[in-house]
């Protein structure tokens, strides 16, 4: 994890208060996982003292950017949502635990994503089909203005767009779906809201999977305690989600 | 430019050192930056058996500050010492320690295990952590209490100073300092965290799951100055001042007020670096301002009262 | 959306008022906006005869704050009431009364004539104005001497309703706040500023001429959000909430904190269009997050803790 | 005094940290007096709370502009320089007590200026010479590099520069000059630092004048009393520098 000032070299709005943002520095893809984030100072002193934590959606070895997708939802974002291109941010990278996809044996991949937890998941499926991995993809959006990067995804693979309002794809949630299609596959890797996430977990509670949660964060390197989850092992102990998450094995630890 | 600071216990490199709590044990920030440049590291607080703290949230950012309620987590004394401290030890930066505890003889067990196994080079005493049920705030809000703690810790502590955490959620900051200096406290560090809440809209709950939380950051640095600038008049002990410092000229701030030497708490969250950037501009500031050492600067905001007064 | 609001000797068109000091007597503020828009208006502290307050500077910019030491300068009741009472009384707006002094037969005396000569719709007792030698903070930090100016300005105020403004800088607030509802006070106001101090580098000495200053703005309202969160818990009578107020978001906060009303202070400084704008914004704010009133609103951030303790 | 949304519509640094910024807007400039100031809205609401007031230096009545030059001497004043062409500000204007002009009947009038209380001077020195009123000027500077306007005020009479250093023009203080040229003149005119007006009203006691004075302001429109100096009548009073002010008769006021 470093310290880095980025040049912001995209920005563009692909759905609904969702932005797509491109940052550029020399040796700032060096030694990303999927699932990592980028821990961003979006603003001076006293407008935000706090960071904010936002996936590594893609990574472009040649070009040596990173790209994110986050929604508008407060001031941080709406703050992050003004920079224009040229502009500079000051961010650290790579943070937290990605997917651990190199110890994993498998052929067959299937990935959950909801809403603003669809972007890491992008990057994990572009890696694991690199290494000739099938990727499946369900994506669930509230509504069909919310939709982003599903041509994106298809290009990976199978992908089903499910919405809650049904005015785009299926209707309803990714665990319909997943109950529909009745598919087969090694591993699952599943991003998004706490709700849907305890939804998935339970209903593959027979499968292998990973899962990737939010908490808000502090310090986001692992120095303050701030963003723990309590653990499934009946210790009462806590992994904390900046350090070693946002990455979990699906039973790892407790939801709620 | 001189940057030295010598404090009982402590000879420091220079004055700046992270606050309790917001930089952990180092660990994370040594990835990022040479802990040896720092003035001294104290630790996050140790109690005597692992603590889990509090349910998540646990944090909230508002204007110019944060609250937070992580409530003590900790892995317990013992393990402190083993897993952190040695590792610590490998820098050349005197430690203070940080104790807490929800009784008289919890503090004074945990002071006597980090001044006896671990050779640290000060104890911080937490009286005044507002985010546990028990301890540490009734001990930070009452100056019998305060100074009835305080008087066994340094019994037990040997020849390892003892400085004392002041609550900032009190009316009357001097009576407190004067209360825990009679009772033998080497040392001030102030201030801790002001109690503070935010509620959700959305939600219609407080933010955090423990309702309430400690408020630090810029938004409290006019309180901290105001309290050390009053304690500095009363007490003869040194001061460790904190409270929303961002910056070197911060630091000059709180070294006119009073403080000997500062802490940097919530400022290591905005930006992992600002303890060394900090240092490295602290020679230029006290230049620019006509000090030439840290220690010419310490409590010269209030001169001019003395040339008033003696006019 | 009904924003009427009904407190104790007022019945309000909507919950936001302009907060003490930070108005005037409403004058420069009319040649911007309205004031029949507003709630009510609480005007700037009168005392029994004039007051030349603090020597300059009286105010200082901090992070998301500022800290005043206007010191209570005022014309005196008396051409208070002549001077800038008969002016608006010619807007249908409630007025409440800010009253302060150095000891409790000035506040009785003040009350008395406000009352008598005025005819004002409250009175916001302030014992609790942190820049002045003489009375005001001493009888806010100490619940005995609090309850006992309560209790004889409510003796001297006949049918007019007592507000009693609550002091930040205690240990306890609910203690004060219990302490002045037993005395008889009809409501609380809360909070007034923190003590605070700002230091100038070039000048090595503190900014305000008095040294220290009250704390106000966005900084402070968490711990507002806190305190009135606390004794709304405990006490019965109406809350009328400030501190840090900027939008009809942060009123909302207020509300579900159990404030019925609120009041703003500093924002008027930065926009001083800021309360019928805030006014204005109110009903589409309460309706986004789901309330159909502002009594609707009020205490409704406790609501999942009695969800919880009734689990 | 009415609130505002101007244009900044011109940004130029014309000395050392010394910005000339015209604001713009429909109706801008009605009602305006030489000697009032403009009440700005720097920032956001937690980045700066207070406003700062700067005199009006200029007012063009064609386009509806007002000029203002400010020195970047803080954070406020940092911020404000920040502003680029066609972004706007928020502002109340025209506020407080200019020089009562229209009232005095003079046909020669002395203008004495100090760094950043020239400014004011200007809108001043160009009302009175299109009165027909002979206008001689001195403006104090702390270095060459600190000088402006010096052709603008020669438009409007003759004009002295002094610097405390001497680098451009005579060397010295402002009153160091008053004593050089030994003018005559009705009414002189001053603004700058307290320490210069004390040093020019006690120089021209003797003297009919008006100074402008400064003072650390809350709301600016007369409501908060933060901006008050004690009235010299022997009455213990104040007077407000926001709304009976910023321009006082030379005696009236106690300067400290
Ligand atoms: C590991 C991780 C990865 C994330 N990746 C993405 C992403 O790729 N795209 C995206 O749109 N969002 C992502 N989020 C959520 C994103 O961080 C929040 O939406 C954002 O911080 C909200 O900030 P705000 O100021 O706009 O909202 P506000 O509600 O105004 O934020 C106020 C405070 O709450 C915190 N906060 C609020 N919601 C969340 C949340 N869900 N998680 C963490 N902190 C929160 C903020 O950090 C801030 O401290 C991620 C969160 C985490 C923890
Ligand atoms: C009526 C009036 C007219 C003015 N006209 C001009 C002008 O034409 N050009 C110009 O360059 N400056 C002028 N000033 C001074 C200008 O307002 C200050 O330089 C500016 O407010 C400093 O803000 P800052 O944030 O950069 O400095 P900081 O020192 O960071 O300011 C911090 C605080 O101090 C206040 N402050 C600091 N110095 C002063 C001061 N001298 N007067 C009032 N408040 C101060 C600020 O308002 C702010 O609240 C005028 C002041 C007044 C009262
Ligand atoms: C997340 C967090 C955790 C903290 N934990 C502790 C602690 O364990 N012990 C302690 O004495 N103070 C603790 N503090 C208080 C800080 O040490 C410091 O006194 C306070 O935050 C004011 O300084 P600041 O404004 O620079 O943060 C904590 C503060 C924060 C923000
Ligand atoms: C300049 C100024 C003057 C004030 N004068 C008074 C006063 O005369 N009486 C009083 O009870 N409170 C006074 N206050 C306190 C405010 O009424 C209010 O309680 C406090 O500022 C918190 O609200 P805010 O953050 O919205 O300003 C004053 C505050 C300011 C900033
Ligand atoms: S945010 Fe600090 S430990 Fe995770
Ligand atoms: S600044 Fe408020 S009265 Fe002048």
């Amino acid at each position: 994890m470093k310290k880095k000032i980025v040049e912001v070299t995209k920005v563009e709005t692909i759905a609904q208060d969702t932005i797509e943002m491109t940052l550029a520095a020399p040796g700032i893809t060096t030694g990303i996982q999927p699932g990592q984030f980028v821990h961003i100072n979006v603003g001076s002193n006293s407008s935000h003292l706090l960071r904010r934590p936002i996936s590594i959606a893609d990574v472009d070895l040649m070009e040596q950017t990173v790209t994110i997708i986050f929604k508008v939802v407060g001031s941080g974002t709406a703050q992050l949502g003004q920079y224009k291109v040229g502009e500079r941010l000051e961010v650290l990278l790579p943070c937290g635990t990605g997917y651990p996809i190199d110890s994993i044996n498998m052929s067959k991949a299937l990935l959950i994503g909801g809403g603003i937890g669809v972007p890491p998941l992008y990057y994990l499926g572009k890696k694991l089909a690199d290494q000739g991995i099938e990727v499946i993809s369900i994506l669930g959006f509230q509504s069909s203005s919310n939709v982003f990067y599903e041509s994106k995804f298809n290009q990976l693979g199978d992908c089903h767009v499910v919405t809650d309002d049904g005015t785009y794809g299926y209707k309803g949630y990714v665990t319909d779906v997943v109950d529909q299609l009745s598919l087969k596959y090694d591993y699952y890797f599943s991003c998004g809201p706490t709700g849907m996430l305890q939804a998935v977990t339970n209903k593959l509670a027979y499968q292998d999977g990973y899962i990737s949660i939010e908490q808000r964060m502090g310090c986001g390197i692992g120095a303050c305690y701030a963003c723990v989850v309590p653990t499934n092992d009946g210790t009462n102990g806590f992994k904390k989600i900046c350090k070693d998450g946002p990455v979990f094995r699906a039973n790892e630890v407790v939801l709620r | 430019m001189n940057l030295q600071t010598r404090l009982p216990g402590l000879d420091l490199k220079n004055p700046v050192m992270p606050a309790s709590g917001c930089f952990g044990f180092g660990r994370e920030f040594s990835e990022l930056f040479d802990l040896n440049q720092l003035g001294a590291i104290i630790i996050k607080a140790a109690t005597k058996e692992e603590r889990y703290g509090n349910l998540t949230p646990r944090v909230a950012e508002t204007s110019s500050g944060m609250l937070n309620a992580i409530g003590l987590q900790n892995p317990g004394v013992e393990r402190i010492i083993d897993e952190e401290l040695s590792n610590l030890r490998s820098y050349d930066v005197p430690v203070i320690a940080n104790v807490a505890g929800s009784t008289v003889s919890e503090y004074i067990e945990v002071t006597k295990v980090l001044t006896s196994k671990a050779k640290v080079d000060a104890i911080e005493l937490n009286i005044s952590c507002p985010n546990v049920k028990q301890g540490g705030i009734q001990f930070g809000t009452n100056p019998e209490l305060a100074s009835e703690v305080t008087y066994h810790v340094k019994q037990a502590s040997g020849n390892v100073p003892v400085y004392v955490k002041l609550s900032p959620n009190v009316a009357d900051i001097v009576g407190m300092a004067k209360a825990v200096e009679n009772a033998g406290a080497d040392g001030l560090t102030m201030i801790n965290t002001l109690t503070g809440m935010q509620i959700s809209l959305e939600n219609r709950t407080p933010v955090l799951a423990n309702k309430t939380g400690g408020l630090s950051g810029p938004a409290i640095k006019p309180i901290a100055i105001r309290m050390i600038y009053d304690v500095y008049q009363h007490v003869s002990v040194p001061i460790i001042g904190m409270g929303g410092i961002m910056t070197a000229e911060d630091v000059l701030e709180f070294l006119l007020a009073g403080a000997n030497a500062v802490a940097i708490g919530t400022a290591n969250f905005h930006n992992p670096t600002v303890c060394p950037e900090v240092i490295q501009a602290l020679p230029h500031v006290l230049n620019k301002y006509g000090f030439s050492s840290v220690e010419d600067a310490v409590g010269k905001g209030h001169e001019h009262e003395t040339n008033l007064s003696r006019a």
